[in-house]
This record gives C-alpha cells, structure tokens and sequence, in this order.
C-alpha cells in the first residue's frame, strides 16, 4: 500500500539542540498512528515540521506523493493535513459557533483550491451546527471561546482542526488538562467523528492506556530520535521505549 | 576631511541630545508599555521650569555658574512633581487597557498640558542664554562648538551609564527587568508592581525634563516646542527597538549622523531623511534593531 | 439572533442616509459643513475600524487620506475633472493603488510597528509634498469641482451637491463593509485579531487578507480625503501630518468598533466639540479636548457608541 | 422594533445636538438702536506661532478696538468705533490648518453672524478661506500672510489683503545688500522648510543673481519648521564661509537659530540678513551683532513713521502689554483701520453702509495707518502696497539701534498688477 505520509531524514537543529534527528517514517492511509516519547523528546517538532511551523534543516516530507518540505502552513492545510495544539489556538472573542464558521468559511471560500475536500451542497453555517451538535458543543454554541472550560477549548480546537476537512489530522496531546475520567469519551467522541471519514490520524499522547486503547501503530520519540515503530503492543514492550519512555513494569497484558 | 570631521561631531551632538529624550521614552515603554505622547510636553516644562529657574537665579546677580546647578534642580524638580502627578493621578486608573488606547490617553495629557503650560506662563518666549557660551568654545579645524555642547554630550553619556547601572547593579533594577520580563509573574511573586511603575514613570519623567532643561539655554523657550520632539524621539525609539535602552542610544546616534550627513552634503532631503532611516531599519528588522521577535509556544 | 445570521444593517443605514439628506435644508449652514466634514473624516475612521478589528491600528492613515485629496485636486485641475463623482471615485482608487503597492511590505507587520512604519511612509508623503512647489508646498493648493451628478454647484439643490454625495458614499461604503464583516471572509477579521496562526492553519492567508484589508481602508481614506478636499475646497499636505493620522485613530477608538454607524457619531461629536471649544475657549481649546477625550476613555471604555447599545440593554 | 427605535434615537439625539448648538449661537441679541460691528479675529493663540505673532497680533486688536470705541485713536482715526458704530471682536484661534480653518471660517460666518472678518497669518489658511468668503459673500481683510499667489491666481470681490505680500520683503534684502555691501560674492541661506521659506530663498536668490550675476551659492539649509536645533546647518553654513547668510526664520526657530550660532561665531565670518528678524531683536539684544541687517516687512515696528498715530499705538500697546508691538501688531492694527476707513468713506455721514458700498469704498482705497500710507493698489484695488525698509543694526549700551536704514516705494519693490513676482523679479528688477 502506498503511503499518505512519508518523511525521509527530517532533521531539525536549533545551534547545538538538534530537536529532530534523521525522522524517517512512512504512514499507510486510514491508520491511526500514536506518537509517544517524553517532553522534548521531538513529537511536537516532529509535527511542526510536517505542517510547516518549523522547516526541517534536512529532510523532506511527502504528502500523496508531493514534496510539500518547507511550505507554508497554510498550504499544507489546503493540500490536506491539519493539526490541533497541545495549548487550543481558538478565536477568543468569537463563540464556539462562529470558531467553527470561521473554518467552514475558509473552505466554501476556497472551494476550488481544495483537493479532494468539499462541503457538499451543504452551507457552512447548516455544517457548523451539525458539528456542534457531532462534538456535543450544543450548549456553548454562543458562548465566547475565552469562555469556555479547558476540557471544551480543547475539544473546539480539534473540531476547527477537522472543519477544513483535511486527510490527514495531527493530534497534539488531545487529552492534556481532559480529567482522567473523561479521556475515554473525549478519545471515543473525536475519533469516532473522524474515522467516520476514513481520516488518517495521528495523536501524540502521555497516557498509554489511551495509546494502547486506539492506536494501530506507534512511534515512540527518545532525544529527537524514533527509537521504536511498530504494533502497539510491540512498541510498548520494547525494552528502550520502557526505559526511556514509560518508563512502567513490564505490562502484563503483552 | 574636515567635512566628515563636522558631520560627525554634528551628529553625535544631536545624537546626545536626541538619546536624553529618547531614553525616558524607551524606558517608561520598556516597563509599563506605554508610548507617552506626552513626553514631549514635559521636555517643554523641563525648558520651561529651566529658563524660570536659571533665569531668576541670574537676575538675581548669583554667580553664573550657578545657573548649570539651576538647569538640573529645574529637571529633577518637574520630574518628581510631574512624575508622581500623573501616574498616581491619571495613569494608574488606565492600566490593563490597550496599547493604543494608553497612546490616546497620553495624547490627550499632551493637549491638556500645551494649554496648561500657556496658562502658566503664557505664549511669550522665555530665554536663558547665558549658560550656553559662558564656559567658552573650542575650535575643531574651521568651525567652532562651544564647550556647552561637550556637557550635552557628557549628560547623555551619564544618562545611558547610570541607567545601564540601575537596571543591572541595583536591587531595584533587577525587579525592573523581572516585570518587564513577566508583569504578571512579578506582581504573583510580590514584586510591588505599583512601586516599580511610579518609580520608572518618575525616572522617564525626569529624563524629558533633563532634555528640555539642558535645551532651554539654546532656544527661546515657546509653547509647542514639545511637538517636534515628540515624533523625533518615536523615531528614534522605534529605529532602536522599543523598550531597548542600548537600541535608543544606537537609534539616537544614527538619526544623528545620518541627519547631520543630509544637512551637509543633501540639505534637499532633510526633511524626510529620519523618516526614511526608520522605514528602512523597519523592512529589514521589523522590531527595530535591538529587539528580535520572539517565537511562540503551541 | 435565533437563526443565526444577525440583521442585516443596511436598512437602517438607509434610513439614516434618508434623514441626514432630508434634513439638509432645516439645518443651519455651518452645521451642514460641519456635518459633511464628520461623514468625510468618519470614512477613514470606518477604515480604521476594519483594520481595528483585523487587530491593527495604522498611525498613518493620513497617507491615503492625503493621496485622495491630492488626487481630487489634481484630478479637477490638471485632468480638468469638473465633476465631484469622478473625483471622488479618483481619489479612492488612488489611494487604493498605493495601499496595494505599501500593503506589500506592510501586511508582514503588527502592532505598535505597523503603526510606526504607517506613519513613516505617511510623513515620507508628508516631505515630498512640501518639497513640491508646483503643488504649493504647505500652502497647497484649492479646488473646486463645478458640479455633482451633473448639477452645478452654483444651482439651489447642487450647492448641497457635496453633502448628499458624503452622505451617499458614507451610505455605500458603511452598507457594503458591514456586509463584508458578516460575510466569510469578512469574519476572518476578528479571526486574526484573535489568533493568527489558527487562521493560517485553516488554510487562509493571513497576510492576503491584512493586505486587502489595507486596501479597503485606503479606498475609504481616499474618498473621505476627496470629499474633504472638495468640501473645504483646498488641498494641503496637513492632511498627511501625523497629527492628521493621530485624530483619525482618536475618532475610531472614541467612538468604539462596535457597529459601522459609530465612526460617523464620533467624528461628527468631535467636530461640534472642537468647534465649540474654539469659539467659546480660543485660547484654552485644546483643554478642553483634552479632557473630553480623557473622560470618554475612562468612563466610555467602549466607546461612545456603548451609550446606545447600553440603553437597548436597559430598555 | 427595537434596532429601528435605537437608530431613531441616534439620530433624534444628534439632531438636537445640532439645533440645541443652532440655538445657543443664534441666541437673539437684546434689541439695539445700532448693533456693534461685530468683527471675527483669527490669529494664532496655540501653537510656536501664537508667541511671535498671533498674540501680538491679538492684542493690537485689543488695544486698537478699545481706543476706538472709546474715540481715543489721532486723526484721521478719531471717530468712536466705525462711524461711531461700535466694534465687537470674536477671536478664534487660527491652529489646526486649512480644514479646520474653512469650518472656523463659516462657523464665524454662518453661526456668530460675523460682519466682517479679519485674519490669516497662514498663507495656506488664506488660499483656502479666500474662495469660502466668495461663497458666504462675506467681506473678508487678510492681515499678514505674505503669498503672491491669493491675487496673483485668483480674482475676489469680498477679500483683501491691508498687507504687502512677501516679494517685497526679499526684493528689497537683496537691494540693500547689493547696494550696502557691494563686496558680496558668496551667499548662502537657510529658510524653514514650508511655502514661505522656500519662496522667500527663491525670491531672495533670484533677486540676487539679477542684481548681482556673479554671486555664488554656498549653501541653501532648508530644515524643518520648528525643528529648533541648527547645530549641523550653522556648520554648514560656516564652511562655506559666505559673506552673507539669508535667512526669513521667525519665532522660536529664528530665537534658536541666533542662540546657537551668535556663540560659534557665525556672525563674526558673515553678515546676517533676517527679513523678518524684527520679532526677535527685543528680546535678542544682546546676541544680535552690530552689522546684521533686519527687516520688519514693511514699515513697521521700529521702523514705522514717526507719526501721530504711530506715537499713538505704540504708547498705548507698550503701556498695555510692557512690550512694544512687532510687525504683526502693526499689520493688524493697519488692517482694522482700513476697514474703519472703507467704513466711513462708505458711509459718508449718512446711515450705516451695507456691505456692497464697504467693499466699494476699500477698493484701490489710500488710508493711514501706524506704518505710514497704505495703498490698496495691485489685484484689482484688493491688494496693499507699502514701502519696504531695511536698516543695519549697532548696538549702542545694549540697546539696539538701526543705521544706514534704507526705504523702498513699493513699485520698486513689487510687480505692477498683472505680473506675477517671479516673471518680474527675472525680467525688470535690473532697471
């Protein structure tokens, strides 16, 4: 199967600090992919650089095919990769509604320039009351985003992430600050409505029963670098990611 | 050769009398974010304060060398009655407003303190031209500059050291920079916020008015002589780098020069010279010289 | 607001164009100068509301409002132009025209530095202009148009010609930008105040839309500069002076960015305001002003237009 | 409902606003026999122009219409106010530019009922209000400001101007240099960078390279209005080494200018000429070197005539305000009177004149004021002509006198109607 997402030699260096090293990986499309390592492991500079935040010093990133290494983040969310933040970039003064019009607006603008995304012959206001409704938002649909509890930010950021319909989405830490007994429903509600649309995915995530829960495959980050790739199950047995990254006893259920 | 002598002496001593201006500025912004549009009428009460003071000193027959002691006890004087008056009494009610809103605020001070300043001392020029030739002058090759214009040079000398000082050596510097590094940090950590403002204002304060005394011996002392010095001083600022004490020193010193070269070799574009330095300094460093932008976390 | 979509605005801007046409011939003469001055001078404050809720406030607007002017002036003396319609529609695409070529370079910036280097290009235009004594330097120059739609400026009804013609521009430039802010593009203005990496990761160019943006206000700088030039009947480079810029920012922020119609109240309030301090304090105006100014920001943090919507809220 | 009521209520309110400012400024006046003249004064009362000019200006005008009202003035001004009419003054600050200055104007107008109105040290002020005064129909004198351009461009029935414009004043600079100083080879000028300044160098430059076909530029410093520090351009200036340095600086800018060079010895290596150094020299005194040669624009100030009515004004503004008036005073005082004049001459001993016969009367009018003799001879009888002086200045016991002072008739100092400055200045100042 030919891969959606491919990286070959993805290096990023700040002066000394090499963030990144040598990131070579290949996703198969409608897979869901858990990123796992500690903090500054390279997770989040890994998905930096697939969607242009950051350029690579070296390296590429192929998307269907495409060099897409260096453009610009909006390209790259117009080509069909988006991403939601470890901190919710949500409009402030707008309400959760209108946040996610803001995004729906942009695609019906640009229609044309979207590959292989379209609205239908829905209007991006009918569109954006069905994904408040999708993502149980209802009732905070007129209520400014700055708002909002930290638990339902998170949730707007990754729904405006998905709202410009993209193939590939980029999950950046979804549950942090979600209390724990809510993960599982948060991680059951986002993936349910994207796997819905046959969306490859890929999440970085702290909390390995969420990895383990709903992941097809795992990279696991130690020091810029991919140390294991693989099956969860695997992965997560592998004596380096338990050093370096669980850092738990021998799970039993291997 | 001795063109480029002139040019430059010309320049550093319009870049001395620019930076005194300038570092007020770039200080009160650096710590309260604030662009005073007022700054330039308390460089005209320092003028002001100045010609009275100095002027009433002399007419009283005192030793004219007294009159240096006057200028300065005219700048300290507005800056501590002046500086007080209007963060305490003004300023303080505004802060956690918009930047630009603050700039509004300070404009309207600015048109408050014009006619306040007319109501004082009315619209007729005031003059204190004595200290300006009484230490003599020194011939550089054809021309000669009075030994005046050294002393403006030396304040605004003294002027950058003692502050680089006070914000790296002293107890008080130090929490300066702590809440211009995080203002909500500090204020958690119990830095008396508050204090720091009233003490940063004070000082920015004092500055204007060391600039408008140590002018005041060389122009006749007018209302509206703030305006011009106002937009000057934005440039300068802005060339440098908002906030950036060293970045106003470089800034003052490069309107200078380049100035000075547009008198002497381009008079036509004079005008517009310091407007095109900073356009230019700005497409190329968008926040100025000394200050880089900072990168955000996502 | 249960549908969604929150009124249109237009009908009441219609009405309000109706009664400001209608009142003409009952309000004394100066008023009705006074009045096409504020409905001049609040299209660039209407520009400066766009940028303001796009997050950017230009200390240069003056530039554009300058560049209409000159182009009305020139264009009714050097291209013959007797008309005010074409004039007008000159001043407004030149202005255009030169916010397309700046907004280049000045889409990158935010901020204090975007006001900074706004007004550095503005007081740039500002030493050209007095440089060129074919244009009068300081002194300027005058103008007059001859007509409007047609109508001599000498006849009864086209003496208001450039009055009705505000009002009409003020009405077609108020109407369409309100329906822009609620169109999709329009929404990326707050968008990007809010946060400009979210909108570009959505896929819309944030330095595009800053840059027509910029246009957008130019245009409405550049017929209010041309109604002004044709109002007063002379053009000088005052009108690109810093201080020119300062006071169109003060109108924006005075009256609030809350609807269109604000501009126009605070640029009209300030008019009478300084007319009235002139009269009655010659020597202390600018006190007054001053502390006019003060008391609004203090005790209006909105705006002068939150005194309406507060009222609605009591009704 | 409730948007239409609110938009209702905007405007209900601004309506009222309007008319409630209607109404206070058409308050009606308590019946009279004779209202007062009532006279709209614009000058500068903000601003570096308010010091030097607009308040002396103002207070002339105080000074002026009190004594008139009281019937103090000499003859031939001895009647109270105008024709026994009295005189009531508004006075509006002149700050703000031409817009502003247009709005003013009709307020001035339209609100306070002006019967007249006096005023304009800004030429850019004057060319805009000039055309609004033909609109409203309203008799309007320009005191001071100095373009050619406003009778030169144009034609008006209701302005004039009671003052010389400003080629006068650096045609007769460059003739009292070229006859004073016959030596003069290197010349060099700075102006402020405004219309001015800019036509003041471009007049004294012309004049000087017809006069004298040899002389040599050095330099020409054009800094900013009000820029207040000359350090580089007194360099500048000093390298040259010229032999005289033009300047029209006023004000502040003037006061700096000579604050700062006097100590570097600028006025030891040249000669200054200050075509409007006359504000400046009181307060000045001991700056200003013995040789630098000053204009007052006109016949004023020091040296105005030594007349009855000049005795006059002097006494009674020096009296009033402890310093003696400059020329903007004289030019202001010179314009209320030949308004006054105009009046009576139209009125003839008979009823009020209506504002037809006044504009009449002060067409190509010849009336006396504190600087000698006016003439409204150029731009169709609306524009004066006076003589120009320039003198040299010795300063004896720290008081300024003038020697070898030198007086021009206007024609030999001004264009004859018709013929715009420039083209005069290049084709007939030779003879």
């Amino acid at each position: 199967m030919s891969a959606i997402l491919e990286t070959r030699g993805l290096t990023k260096a700040f002066g000394a600090v090499v963030a990144a090293n040598d990131l070579s990986v290949s996703v198969a499309p409608d897979t869901v992919v858990g990123l796992i390592g500690g903090n500054g492991a390279g997770k989040t500079t890994f998905l930096n650089l697939v969607t242009g935040y950051q350029k690579p010093t070296a390296g590429t990133v192929t998307f269907e095919g495409r060099d897409i290494t260096g453009l610009a983040p909006r390209r790259i969310t117009r080509l069909g990769i988006c991403r939601s933040f470890q901190i919710p970039q949500v409009f402030d003064t707008l309400t959760a509604y209108e946040n996610l019009l803001v995004g729906l607006g942009i695609v019906s603008l640009g229609r044309r320039a979207f590959v292989g995304s379209a609205l239908g012959d829905q209007a991006p206001e009918a569109v954006a009351e069905e994904m408040l409704q999708r993502f149980r938002l209802g009732e905070w649909r007129d209520a400014p985003a700055s708002a909002l509890p930290e638990g339902v930010r998170k949730l707007l950021d990754i729904a405006m992430a998905l709202a410009v319909k993209p193939r590939i989405l980029l999950l950046d830490e979804p549950t942090s600050g979600v209390s724990a007994d809510e993960k599982f429903a948060l991680m059951d509600l986002v993936l349910g409505a994207i796997r819905a649309d046959k969306v490859t995915v890929l999440f970085v995530e702290h909390d390995m029963d969420i990895v383990r829960r709903y992941t097809e495959r795992i990279l696991a980050f130690y020091d810029g670098r991919i140390i294991a790739d693989g099956m969860p199950d695997r992965v997560l047995a592998d004596a380096e990611v338990r050093r370096y990254v669980t850092g738990e006893p021998v799970p039993g259920g291997a | 050769m001795g063109d480029l002598l002139a040019v430059t002496v010309d320049g550093v001593l319009y870049a001395s009398w620019l930076f005194i201006i300038a570092a007020g500025l770039t200080l009160i912004y650096g710590v309260m974010r604030i662009l005073n549009m007022a700054h330039g009428s308390l460089y005209a009460l320092g003028a002001y304060a100045a010609a009275s003071l100095a002027g009433a000193w002399l007419r009283g027959g005192h030793a004219p060398m007294g009159s240096y002691a006057m200028l300065a006890a005219a700048a300290i004087l507005v800056g501590l009655v002046m500086g007080p008056l209007i963060e305490r009494g003004l300023l303080r009610f505004c802060y956690g407003k918009d930047e630009v809103v603050l700039v509004l605020v300070t404009y309207a001070l600015f048109l408050m303190l014009e006619d306040a300043v007319k109501l004082v001392w009315g619209v007729e020029a005031y003059f204190v031209a004595e200290p300006y030739g009484l230490l003599g002058s020194v011939e550089l090759g054809p021309l000669s500059y009075p030994v005046y214009s050294g002393i403006l040079v030396l304040a605004a000398v003294g002027v950058g050291v003692a502050l680089l000082y006070a914000v790296t050596r002293t107890k008080h510097g130090k929490l300066l920079l702590a809440v211009i590094h995080d203002r909500e940090m500090s204020a958690a950590m119990g830095i008396d916020v508050n204090r720091i403002y009233l003490v940063t204002f004070t000082a920015g304060t004092m500055l204007a008015a060391i600039g408008g005394a140590l002018t005041a011996p060389t122009v006749s002392v007018l209302p509206g002589m703030g305006v011009e010095v106002i937009v000057l001083a934005f440039a300068v600022v802005v060339i440098g780098g908002l906030g950036s004490m060293p970045g106003a020193a470089l800034g003052a010193l490069i309107v200078g020069l380049v100035r000075s070269a547009a008198v002497h070799w381009l008079p036509q574009v004079e005008l517009f010279s310091i407007y095109l330095v900073m356009a230019l300094v700005l497409v190329f460093r968008p926040r100025g010289l000394f200050v880089a932008a900072e990168a955000r976390k996502i | 607001m249960s549908a969604g979509a929150p009124p249109r605005l237009w009908p009441r801007l219609g009405l309000a164009l109706l009664v400001t046409l209608a009142v003409v011939p009952f309000l004394p003469k100066w008023a009705a100068f006074l009045v096409t001055l504020a409905l001049a001078k609040g299209l660039v404050a209407l520009g400066l509301l766009l940028l303001m809720r796009t997050g950017l406030v230009s200390f240069g607007q003056g530039l554009y409002y300058g560049i209409g002017a000159y182009a009305a002036g020139m264009g009714a003396s050097a291209l013959e132009l007797g008309d005010a319609v074409p004039l007008v529609l000159l001043g407004a695409t030149a202005a255009g025209l030169v916010a397309l070529l700046l907004g280049l370079l000045l889409a990158r910036y935010r901020t204090i530095f975007f006001a900074m280097l706004s007004l550095a290009f503005s007081m740039i235009f500002y030493g050209l202009l007095v440089k060129t004594s074919a244009l009068g330097s300081t002194d300027g120059f005058n103008v007059a148009a001859r007509s409007t739609f047609g109508l001599p400026t000498t006849s009864p009804v086209g003496r208001f010609g450039v009055y009705g013609l505000g009002a009409l521009v003020v009405f077609v430039g108020a109407a369409s930008l309100d329906r822009y802010l609620r169109s999709h593009l329009g929404r990326l203005a707050p968008a990007i105040r809010d946060n400009e990496l979210r909108v570009e990761y959505m896929g819309a160019s944030v330095r595009n839309v800053v840059h027509l943006h910029l246009v957008l206000a130019a245009v409405l700088a550049g017929a209010g500069g041309a109604l002004t030039a044709l109002a007063v009947g002379h053009v000088d480079p005052e009108t690109t002076y810093w201080t020119t810029s300062g006071e169109f920012v003060f109108v924006a922020i005075l009256s609030g960015t809350g609807s269109v119609a604000a501009p126009f109240v605070g640029a009209l309030l300030l008019e009478l305001l300084r007319s009235f301090a002139y009269e009655h304090a010659p020597n202390t105006w600018q006190l007054v002003v001053g502390a006019s100014m003060l008391a609004v920001i203090l005790f209006l943090p909105e705006g002068l237009w939150s005194v309406f919507r507060r009222r609605r809220r009591a009704a | 409902m409730r948007p239409w009521s609110r938009s209702l209520a905007a405007t209900a309110v601004l309506s009222t606003l309007l008319l409630a400012g209607a109404a206070v400024a058409q308050a009606p006046a308590p019946a009279a026999e004779v209202k007062p003249f009532k006279i709209g004064v614009v000058t500068f009362l903000s601003g570096g122009a308010a010091g030097p000019f607009g308040v002396p200006a103002r207070n002339a005008a105080e000074v002026v219409v009190e004594a008139l009202n009281g019937g103090k003035l000499p003859a031939p001004h001895a009647a109270k106010g105008l024709g026994g009419r009295a005189i009531e003054v508004v006075f509006i600050d002149e700050a703000g530019g031409p817009t502003t200055q247009v709005a003013e104007y009709r307020n001035l107008v339209q609100r306070q009922n002006v019967d007249a109105v006096i005023g304009y040290i800004s030429s850019g002020d004057c060319l805009a209000v000039a055309p609004v005064a033909e609109e409203l129909k309203k008799l309007t004198l320009l005191f001071d400001c100095g373009t050619p351009r406003i009778f030169e461009e144009g034609t008006y029935r209701y302005v004039f101007r009671t003052a010389p414009h400003a080629t006068l004043d650096n045609v007769a600079a460059a003739l009292y240099v070229t006859e004073t100083m016959p030596k003069t080879r290197k010349v060099a000028g700075i102006n402020q960078n405004y219309a001015w300044g800019q036509d003041s160098w471009t007049d004294f430059e012309a004049s000087m390279k017809v006069l004298r076909p040899d002389v040599q530029i050095t330099t020409s410093q054009m800094p900013k209005l009000g820029a207040g520090q000359y350090g580089a351009e007194i360099s500048a200036l000093m390298s040259g080494s010229p032999d005289i340095v033009h300047s029209s600086f006023w004000g502040g800018d003037l006061d700096a200018f000579v604050l700062q060079a006097a100590p570097r010895g600028l006025f030891k290596k040249s000669v200054a000429v200050f075509t409007a150094g006359e504000t400046a020299m009181y307060k000045l005194a001991g700056q200003i070197p013995d040789g630098t040669i000053i204009g007052a624009r006109g016949a004023n100030g020091v040296y105005a005539p030594d007349n009855a009515l000049n005795g006059w004004f002097r006494t009674a503004y020096t009296d009033r305000y402890s310093l003696p008036p400059v020329y903007p005073s004289y030019r202001m005082a010179q314009a209320i009177l030949g308004l006054k004049a105009a009046y009576e001459k139209a009125q003839a001993g008979g009823a009020a004149p209506d504002q037809d016969k006044i504009i009449a009367a002060l067409e190509g009018l010849t009336f006396e004021s504190p600087s000698g003799t006016v003439k409204m001879a150029l731009g169709k009888g609306h524009q004066a002509v006076s003589e120009a002086v320039y003198g040299t200045v010795k300063n004896v016991k720290g008081k300024i006198t003038f020697v070898n002072v030198k007086r021009y008739p206007a024609e030999k100092v001004l264009p004859p109607e018709g013929v715009k400055s420039a083209d005069w200045i290049k084709s007939s100042l030779k003879k």
